[in-house]
């Protein structure tokens, strides 16, 4: 078992016949990933690596069956591409993209969450995200495919290359993974980690989640108010806790964000919430071992 | 990207905000002469785009153009928050009745607008949402709907603004947020919101924030850019594509991907050490990216030693070497460098590495370590 | 019973100040309803025929528990006054204000349905409508209260006055009536003959339902899809009948309306789901009387 | 409120959408000068809000500046649908290769707009639209997203345009639906949009219609309101606030209410009678108000007589009857007039219009049949 993706997932790219889009339909086709389809408007009726490309992804889903997608287009495009997979009915958008402006994504992440309401509708993963790997079944992103290992621990991460750190080190520990997320990195996320936890925790092969947090925002205080309800043990870890408190934000942003964001707020909140959190990647592996012993 | 007052000013008017007359300008003469041209006494202030300046002695009053003259000559060459005034606001001086506060931003935790509003408005409003958080009026605005009408009644009147000032406070939120969606703003700010005793309504101070990733469709605050950009080795780092943040300490820090460098910030601080900047490469960065990432590191003379931390996913860990050899060859590089490759093309990086005085290090906390155990010590 | 409003409705009158929002407010405390609140922005504070102005509709409904409204504002503040009844959680909101422009309907609408979805929500009545009575209950609007008698018609209508000529020609015949609806006679209305008619099948009282119609638009034709599925028969009217075709709406029009729209089309629907269509008005209380009795 | 061809094409360009190069006139010289400035062949197209104008011989090519003037002096002044054509329109004539078919409009049964494509685009659409209706792609727009980039490739691709127009297709839809938008209109529409033969697109027909809801908020639009009303005694009434229509019979209606007013025009052609108009006088109509509609009906010289059906809701009865007195004292009234009142204040209503030649009915079945009785009869 794994979260969102597996075997069975048959996916769409967004942007497939760009530079970064090509390059990692390659890597996903390489990993084992059904990858369907392809959208680039214009170029409908060709193919790239073999596969089919579309016009529009209404068509693509129409003729291929493709029920996620990922998203490789550029920073002013991507916002469309979202609404776009979310029109044609998809359930999964990984939106890989990053320099979205916020309030872009304020607008897409709202029409986005208002398809779930009272159930179905799509989910979106980033933008400014790696996407996801479920351990030999699938990946959608650009999550390097070699540092998954399949076994035990769900990985959630706001970050990219930090977040391969720590799989690589659960992988060389021998734990291994069911599924890795990155949500992404931007203030305004489609997922966020209280979104995820709830799929770890009712995957039955998810013994563990690891949770990969970073100063800003509230995303790991809301995500320790829901984790005393799992019955699956969380380990955390928090990057920048040395983090100069940044340059002025105006009032506004003290106001808002009212003591929330700074790494200790999130140490303090997720040890409250009963998860031990790493001072350094390098103790992760310990902890995870560590609370599935006990 | 944060812009002046004046600048902000000059936004704000464009959307119907009534503000104090006045100029921004670059020398005391100029100042007295602005005074002189409004006849009557005003308010110098230091524009610079850091808060805290009027305790900083930025912000004076002056009764007469020579009085202007005099205060302009102060503030500007002051430094504040370590940024030279180099531009002060000379502007009509408003008989305040009372203060209030307009904000506008992103509550990241609701992912909608905020708009809040208070009659307790001016230098201590953090203070009052840290200990009466009642007295800040707030809505959250619908991304469907925008900004309604009624939002904004509703906030003006629970924020117990005087009643006669209501019919007007709402005018000026509805220009504050057409001005903060048309430019893409992150912030829009006016504090105070002065009610003058002549019972108007005028700002007499706003802050505006763009939203970086959104300049791209608002080539009309290019100007202002430039003019925000104080330390030139960031202007200089994000004119090259890198996010960059200068630190106080000696150790300047390389890396791919902004959690990634952050830990290894932590991992150096862990070890006894103070990094010198937060520098990421992002993905995929090739030689010349790199070679440049090191150039700007090494252009801030307190480094004493830099580490490279380079998990490779899309980056090639290959490319990252190529580019610290390629910088070698360009500067002279007298200061230890250590170099954490992994992942993709770890083996061909660490190769062309080898026989060079780079050195190398296996993990995250090894590489933090050594570099600060060279740094204290003095020599590679 | 009856429907939608009731003895405990709590009605709340926004523009209550207005010239039009005075008058009728007299006419619906005269009629009995429980007017609790009015709203008019800049008067908070003050009484109107004794009762209580507030400048926002989210404080009247926190001070007096209004779960209901009726607008009486001008045209170009009525779009904001829905939207404010939405946002304080009222669960039924009677626009009486006509001449709003349809973009502006179009946006309003929708995000009242939205508010529905998964149950909940408020339902909009209107705008340009003459509101609602359910007889010797409650009174919202500007319908005039003498010519209802309680009894077992519900009667749902597109126009004003013709539907004051039907109703008082059911309680001269000693027919009467549970509740009275007039939906409003614009192009986008907040509730349709779709909606209202389930709640008619649903109220135990009313034993029959009269649907007046006119030209325009197809809410009779869709009417007419779930009428079958009544137990309790409908009898209909259609105005319009001998109107011109109209001045030409441009192809757009033609193309969308397909043929639907005419009094004959209409009619057609009707008479195919089983509904007596009467040709006159007067023809409207036998045909009820004959469809009670089989 | 509909407007003229070229003043829609005038709206459209100010949304960047590409129309052809010419100029609307009012006589066959300044037609013929226009010609020789476009120095091309050029269409004159009848300046009237009506449709089947090409049919009506209202739309003819030219040559040269000769055959303009001539074409030009052809159809100034020639009626079609009644409506006398004071302007025409003179263009520059496109190479076509391709017609198409654009459209905006309000989607009553979806209660959203819906745009719509087709490559079948010309005269024939509404044809096309009944007949194979899979040949106009149409998407409807979220009212809170609005319309969406996605959404204009999906209709365009739907529709087959041909691939290489396809992104231009986009760029006029976008502006489109700006117009549509920015100017409230219920419908606009460019058919065709012609594919010229160097492959371009350019818009040789224009359709705008406006809210009239909505002109309070577009004051820029009024003068073309002016020039819409092409009917003096509609344009009279819509002055006084009265909701008319013309018909062609000869019985005047007067009553309160759309759907009342409807019904009773019913009444009286199941009478045997003919309306000569559609007359609302609203809710809560003052005796003045009253007066001048029966001055409006009276001003057609076909009415043969008049029926007043009043249900008094808001709408006094006494008022009505006030008002139709008042009217009698200004005007000299030489054909019969039945009288229809019941509901709020029907006694004192009665009461005032008795020994009056005025005709009193009980219901508006019997109101219908004897204003028809009286008008067959050709006398009171």
């Amino acid at each position: 078992m794994s979260i969102l993706i597996n075997r069975e997932t048959r996916v769409l790219v967004q942007g497939i016949t760009g530079r970064e889009g090509t390059f990692h339909t390659q890597q996903m086709l390489a990993y084992g990933t059904r990858v369907v389809a392809g959208v680039t408007p214009g170029k409908g009726g060709t193919t790239t690596l073999d596969v089919p490309v579309f016009d529009t992804v209404a068509e693509a889903v129409r003729q291929t069956g493709a029920n996620a997608s990922v998203i490789f287009v550029p920073q002013r495009f991507a916002p469309d591409a979202v609404l776009e997979a979310l029109d044609a009915g998809l359930s999964l958008c990984v939106c890989i993209t990053e320099g979205i402006p916020i309030q872009e994504m304020i607008r897409v992440v709202h029409f986005v969450r208002q398809s779930q309401v009272g159930g179905g509708g799509m989910r979106l993963i980033g933008p400014n995200c790696p996407g996801l790997i479920s351990a030999g079944e699938c990946k959608i992103g650009i999550m390097p495919g070699n540092i998954v290992q399949r076994g035990r621990v769900g990985v959630v991460s706001r970050s990219g290359t930090l977040t391969y750190e720590i799989v690589d080190s659960l992988s060389r520990a021998g734990l291994g993974e069911t599924t890795c997320i990155g949500i992404g990195g931007d203030p305004i996320l489609g997922s966020t980690f209280a979104d995820i936890l709830p799929l770890f925790e009712a995957d039955p092969e998810t013994e563990a989640v690891v949770l990969i947090g970073e100063i800003g925002g509230s995303d790991e205080e809301a995500a320790a108010e829901y984790i005393p309800r799992m019955t699956k043990p969380v380990i955390g870890f928090i990057s920048g806790r040395t983090a100069p408190p940044g340059k002025r934000m105006g009032h506004a942003g003290a106001i808002v964000s009212g003591g929330r964001g700074t790494a200790q707020a999130k140490v303090e909140a997720l040890t409250n919430a009963g998860v031990p959190v790493a001072d350094t990647t390098s103790e992760i592996p310990g902890l995870v071992r560590q609370a599935l012993r006990s | 990207m944060k812009i002046h007052e004046y600048q902000a000013k000059q936004i704000l008017a464009r959307y119907g905000v009534p503000i104090p007359r006045g100029e921004a300008v670059t020398d005391a003469d100029a100042a007295a002469e602005v005074a002189r041209q409004l006849g009557s006494p005003v308010v110098v202030k230091a524009q610079v785009p850091v808060g805290g300046r009027g305790k900083a002695g930025g912000v004076k009053l002056a009764r007469t153009p020579d009085e202007a003259r005099a205060v302009a000559g102060q503030i500007l060459g002051m430094s504040i928050k370590g940024i030279v005034v180099r531009k002060v606001l000379v502007e009509e001086a408003a008989q305040i009745a009372a203060e209030y506060y307009l904000g506008i931003t992103v509550d990241r935790a609701a992912r909608r607008n905020v708009v809040m509003v208070s009659a307790a408005g001016g230098m201590e409003i953090e203070e009052v949402a840290a200990t009466t958080p009642e007295k800040i009026a707030r809505v959250w605005i619908d991304p469907g709907i925008g900004l309604a009408d009624f939002q904004i009644r509703q906030v003006c009147y629970a924020a117990g603004l005087e009643r006669e000032a209501v019919a007007s406070a709402t005018r000026f939120l509805r220009a504050l947020y057409d001005a903060y969606v048309a430019n893409d703003a992150g912030l829009a700010e006016i504090n105070p919101l002065v009610l003058t005793t002549s019972g108007s309504l005028i700002a007499t101070d706003a802050k505006i924030d763009i939203d970086d990733n959104a300049l791209y469709r608002h080539p009309e605050l290019a100007a202002y850019k430039e003019e925000s950009e104080d330390d030139p080795v960031e202007a200089e780092a994000h004119r090259r594509g890198l996010q960059f943040v200068r630190l106080e300490g000696d150790v300047g820090i390389i890396g791919n991907g902004a959690g990634l460098v952050m830990s290894t910030l932590d991992e150096v601080k862990r070890a006894g050490g103070a990094p010198a900047n937060f520098l990421d490469i992002g993905g995929g960065a090739k030689a010349d990216l790199v070679a440049n990432a090191l150039e700007v590191v090494l252009s801030n003379e307190r480094v004493k030693g830099v580490l490279f931390n380079i998990f490779g996913g899309i980056t090639r860990c290959d490319e990252v070497a190529k580019g610290i050899l390629e910088a070698a060859r360009r500067l002279s590089i007298r200061v230890p460098i250590v170099v954490r490759l992994t992942g993709t093309n770890e083996q061909e990086g660490r190769a062309l590495l080898q026989g060079t005085k780079l050195i190398p290090a296996e993990t995250m906390e090894q590489a933090a370590a050594r570099i600060v155990a060279l740094v204290r010590g003095g020599a590679a």
